[in-house]
């Protein structure tokens, strides 16, 4: 396992601002382009330092699955913003040509393999690739994200037994920001509710499980390249338990169409009146912490910080053009794609 | 005594009404009373309203349970696909229990989910399922159309002794209507007639129903009456009023927010080919959804969907009516 | 050239020779490969070949993770009703991947589930439950009901790059039948005229067909000739193949053993009583189990299913003939 | 928690050799009486002393659910074996009235609430019983059985989170007999693969977990005591992994009509060759093991037992002598108890 270098934590450190520039935009998008995005979409700020740590961890060819609260991968991968902000905006431009929208992100090429909106059930699809990797017998890693919610799902039980008793090469990457929409990790889990971390759960699978600080870029990345070695090694999988904080509301309102939709305030505010706790989480704020961080080690100098700035805003800025110039897909293109 | 209320909260006033009328009703499922100033959570206290892990399985399995031991559930599930990962549970536990036992036991549940909320919550969000719940002895299938029906079916479903899936319609959510106060029940097997006609039947349920009416408005202007009917519950379907309409008409537009094989206008096509065929004038036609995944974008989701000019286009052709100009 | 192979046996061929024809072909369930002494063990190694836990979520779910990544599983689920567990699996992630996509990835994998073992099973092991699986855009479903059906149809759907559910019939399972050897494929989307006649047409899927046709040769003493249409593929369903029969014989007799609402059955039915209409001269009549949970006293359980009898007297009734005599 | 006394362990003997002698009457009536017993039976013979000594803790208002294997706890609870016999046979004075056979056994008014066929489904039913009785708070408890194979159903997992996360008085059964039809545990159980006990899963939920020689009824009811004291004080739910032998194929053989049933050998012999593990567990069978420790314990004399054996012989033979001549059901009963 190679600690990341000097370039490789500036790379970091840009990555976690694209991602969370794009998320702002995203965001900003619900008012200064109302209406352009429908549904349902759900917001990856605060969690860039573990989604960053955790994909620096791959090597090519490693793959990975996530939810529905997926802007963040790709956008790590390689993947354009542009092609992303289209399909969120429904556009024929769109990664998914308009027809997934931003729960259902896919690049394939890149390793990205997709999502499931169905809580829980990626999980297996995930296991599923790193079965297919086992079989290929090229070393390739899996990474599977999902949140602490879904922990509880039974596709999370059924997919690690089979993993640690076939050994395969996964890494389970259970996100852990406290809640699932409204409800708080220790109302709904019984770990979490008797003091204990959600890595536990681990046990139950004969299966090695850690819990790291997801706000520590190199923290996550050293624990997810120990376990991806593992994996590749033949080792078999390893539940990772990385601590974020989820920066935004669960998701944008929930309303038929007519109701301009938009995101509320943090559930810690707006349901349970906890301030302090979503105040805290700000100023834990994982992006300039690992901006300080950099510029106090001298590895990042202030200039060269202002700078990599100014170009993520410009290519988020790029991005949300590109998507608002993109047209939309033919209706009638709405029956194509149904079978191979 | 009615007052206008939007569908969701005449749901929620008939599930307030029966649980303080029976104590053994209960309500819990995801993200409800997770703070004290929850309204059930006040009124009814932490052992009869509970939220619950994102365990469906569970959450169903755990109904079934409940019910067995003389409690009456209801499952805050939020959207019906989220019971296909326990789906066994629903269709396979709680309708067979009573049965297999030779009838010592009952199950009397409510599983409650939202559908159709195909406003950009693409593929996996969107589904109207209900039809992979008909069919299945000892389940009973509800989708309330109006505020009133939503508070009634609810009602009657939570007193029914028998599991039953309450399917709302998301696109209807903050739809207001005249709402009966206090105990109002809607029995179930009885469909509404929303518009008596002459001229032809349209059978429609759900989101679709306000369609249709639509539809029935705009041929009026034209001299054609059609008659508008909403089954209210798919188990049981009251076949009696739609034959009785077909009877009448002679023509039928079957309209469903489903695919064309997933619906509930196959079911009631294949009833009237077999019990109405005498009558029928012309082809039963369906109206349903394009047979593709729910597509994101919205010209997409709106070309898959069944609209007002589908349907004007299928009654004009039973009537073998000129297609309408186009303007 | 062809021989004699049980129905059971000719699906295993099927399966052995795809796996021997394309190394992507994996072979994983419940039960399977626990010795050495395995047939696809010893032909394919422990890889492709393995024993699940059970865990339906996760052995359906890892098969569409591995269809993401370039393989063709193909699950042994045993019974159509273990799929209940995992449904979400199969109507809403499988057949919506390559949508939501926008065509970026393909899924390729085959559910293999036996179903309608109506021989004492009782309450919970006996469903047709195929037509949960139609009307659902990307997902096909395959029904064979012959040996030699079983082998192509088999291997159409290893080789096909959508999801399918591959639902034998257990009733059939040591039905001996002639079947090619070497490479045979079934179309999907092509019934199967099993008989044919031009005074009625009879369609029945899986067990049924055999009781249609002897229904249809019993009948043929009379100088009645029934045509029997075995559809092989509910999506694609061969609308066409139907259609042209009844535009000959004007009458139509549907067979299914799931239950009225449930059935595939009511699907055709839909289609012809809207695009057969003009050829129908009697109701389109359905053959299908009563509204019960299948039971498991002898007696009961022949009560609720469709047979000969009930066959013969609704041919009779759409042919407007006096009922057989009482014997 | 009190100790059973000599008394209560004669009595406990019985109830095992009641169901061993009810099993192997069940299972003679494949030879004896071809066609009585239709689809698919499974044999609870190994297991008597974990259901004895389980459903020994039971106090009244207690309640149990169980799986297809589910002919021994009706006995134990006092259903007449008569109707469960019948209802094996498929006939009108059958316990369920011939409408569930041996698979779906219940008795409401002993506390049986019912069964599943589909594996781990009937977890979640058990929890769902605890959770009324946890309302209505008369101090009731609810016991859960299933099998080895089951606790790799996402039912399980979902169900003991709630259980332990509410504190439930429920107490979960594992018994694990080593096989999951023909796949053997650590074939299929990432715990038994790496040499742990199954009872580590319930770390995953904060919930004590226990692993108790299932063959020793004694040791089995103190174990379920405690767990049913912890229960009954609203200490939330045990699970207690009880290790049994099944002494008797999977279940009878699967085929369709017109071919005779019959129950193949053991797995170990049939399927493994494994003759010595199987001899094994003959040499270790709980009943007359549990016989000749009363014997030697003086708490039972040989006459006493030899008379206990005589009585149970004639029990049961007059269960299938009623099974027998008790009427099939009216054909047309089948569309009765759809709805209530
Ligand atoms: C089976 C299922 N049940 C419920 C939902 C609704 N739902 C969508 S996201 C979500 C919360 C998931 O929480 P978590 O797993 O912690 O992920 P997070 O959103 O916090 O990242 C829920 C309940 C769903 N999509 N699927
Ligand atoms: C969901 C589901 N999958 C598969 C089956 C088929 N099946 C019936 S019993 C059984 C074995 C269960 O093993 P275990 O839980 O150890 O119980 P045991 O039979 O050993 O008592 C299986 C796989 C089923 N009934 N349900
Ligand atoms: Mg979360
Ligand atoms: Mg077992």
């Amino acid at each position: 396992m190679t600690e990341p270098d000097s370039s490789r934590l500036v790379w970091m450190y840009r990555q976690m601002l694209r991602i969370r520039e794009f998320e702002e935009r995203v965001k900003r998008s619900f008012e200064e382009h109302p209406g352009v995005i429908r549904g349902h979409t759900h917001l990856a700020d605060g969690a860039e330092a573990s989604i960053v740590g955790s994909v620096a961890a791959m090597r090519p060819g490693d793959q990975l699955l996530a939810t529905y609260r997926c802007h963040g991968y790709p956008i790590v991968l390689g993947t354009e913003p542009k092609a992303i902000m289209a399909e969120i905006y429904g556009r024929a431009d769109g990664l998914c040509g308009g027809y997934g929208g931003s729960m259902h992100l896919c690049d394939p090429a890149r390793g990205f393999l997709g999502t499931s909106g169905i809580v829980g059930q990626g999980i297996p699809h995930a296991t599923g690739a790193a079965y297919a990797a086992q079989i290929r017998g090229q070393g390739q890693v899996v990474l599977c994200f999902f949140g602490d919610g879904a922990s509880k799902q039974g596709a999370f039980a059924e997919s690690l037994n089979i993993a640690s008793l076939w050994k395969l090469p996964v890494v389970y990457v259970l996100e852990n920001n406290s809640y699932n929409v409204v409800t708080r990790v220790e109302q709904e889990d019984a770990n979490a509710a008797a003091g204990d971390q959600l890595s536990v759960k681990a046990r139950a699978f004969s299966m090695p499980g850690v819990t790291v600080d997801g706000k520590d870029p190199v923290a996550v990345h050293d624990a997810m390249a120990e376990a991806a070695a593992r994996a590749r090694d033949g080792g078999g999988p390893t539940l990772v338990e990385s601590l974020v904080y989820r920066l935004s509301a669960h998701g944008n309102i929930i309303a038929p169409p007519g109701v301009p939709l938009h995101f509320p305030e943090h559930e810690a505010i707006e349901v349970f009146g906890n301030l302090e706790e979503y105040e805290a989480a700000k100023r834990n704020d994982p992006v300039p912490a690992f901006r300080g961080r950099l510029v106090t080690q001298g590895i990042l100098g202030p200039g060269q910080a202002d700078q990599i700035g100014a170009e993520v805003r410009a290519e988020m800025q790029a991005a949300v053009d590109f998507a608002l110039a993109s047209p939309y897909p033919a209706a009638e293109a709405a029956v194509s794609y149904v079978y191979a | 005594m009615t007052r206008e209320l939007p569908y969701i909260a005449a749901i929620n006033e008939a599930i307030h009404l029966e649980m303080a009328r029976d104590e053994t009703v209960l309500y819990y499922g995801q993200q409800i009373a997770t703070t004290e100033n929850d309204e059930f959570l006040k009124a009814f206290g932490h052992q009869r309203v509970r939220v619950t892990p994102i365990s469906e399985t569970a959450e169903i399995g755990m109904a079934v349970g409940a019910a067995l031991a003389g409690y009456r559930p209801v499952v805050e599930l939020y959207m019906a696909e989220f019971m296909l990962v326990a789906m066994d549970q629903v269709v396979n536990e709680a309708p067979r229990m009573r049965y297999m036992s030779g009838g010592q036991v009952s199950v009397p549940l409510v599983l409650k989910a939202g559908y159709g909320f195909t406003a950009g919550w693409s593929g996996q969000h969107t589904g109207s399922i209900y039809s992979m719940f008909t069919g299945v002895p000892g389940l009973k299938v509800a989708l309330p159309a109006t505020a009133a029906d939503a508070k009634g079916l609810m009602a009657t479903a939570i007193r029914d002794d028998n599991p039953v899936c309450f399917f709302h319609h998301y696109l209807l959510t903050l739809e207001p209507g005249e709402v009966p106060e206090g105990e109002y029940l809607v029995p179930f097997g009885q469909a509404a007639i929303r518009r008596s006609g002459t001229d032809v039947t349209i059978v429609a349920t759900g989101w679709m129903v306000g369609k249709a009416l639509a539809v029935a408005e705009s041929l009026a202007a034209e001299g054609i009456e059609a008659e508008v009917i909403d089954p209210r519950t798919l188990e049981p379907l009251d076949t009696e009023t739609i034959l009785a309409s077909v009877a009448k008409t002679g023509h039928v537009v079957l309209v469903d927010q489903a695919t064309r094989h997933g619906s509930a206008a196959a079911i009631i096509a294949a009833e009237i080919a077999e019990h109405g065929f005498s009558s029928l004038m012309a082809p039963v036609t369906q109206v349903t959804a394009l047979d593709a995944t729910i597509p994101y974008s919205e010209p997409m989701e709106a070309y898959v969907l069944p609209d007002e000019a589908k349907i004007a286009a299928a009654v004009r052709g039973v009537l073998g009516m000129a297609p309408a100009p186009a303007d």
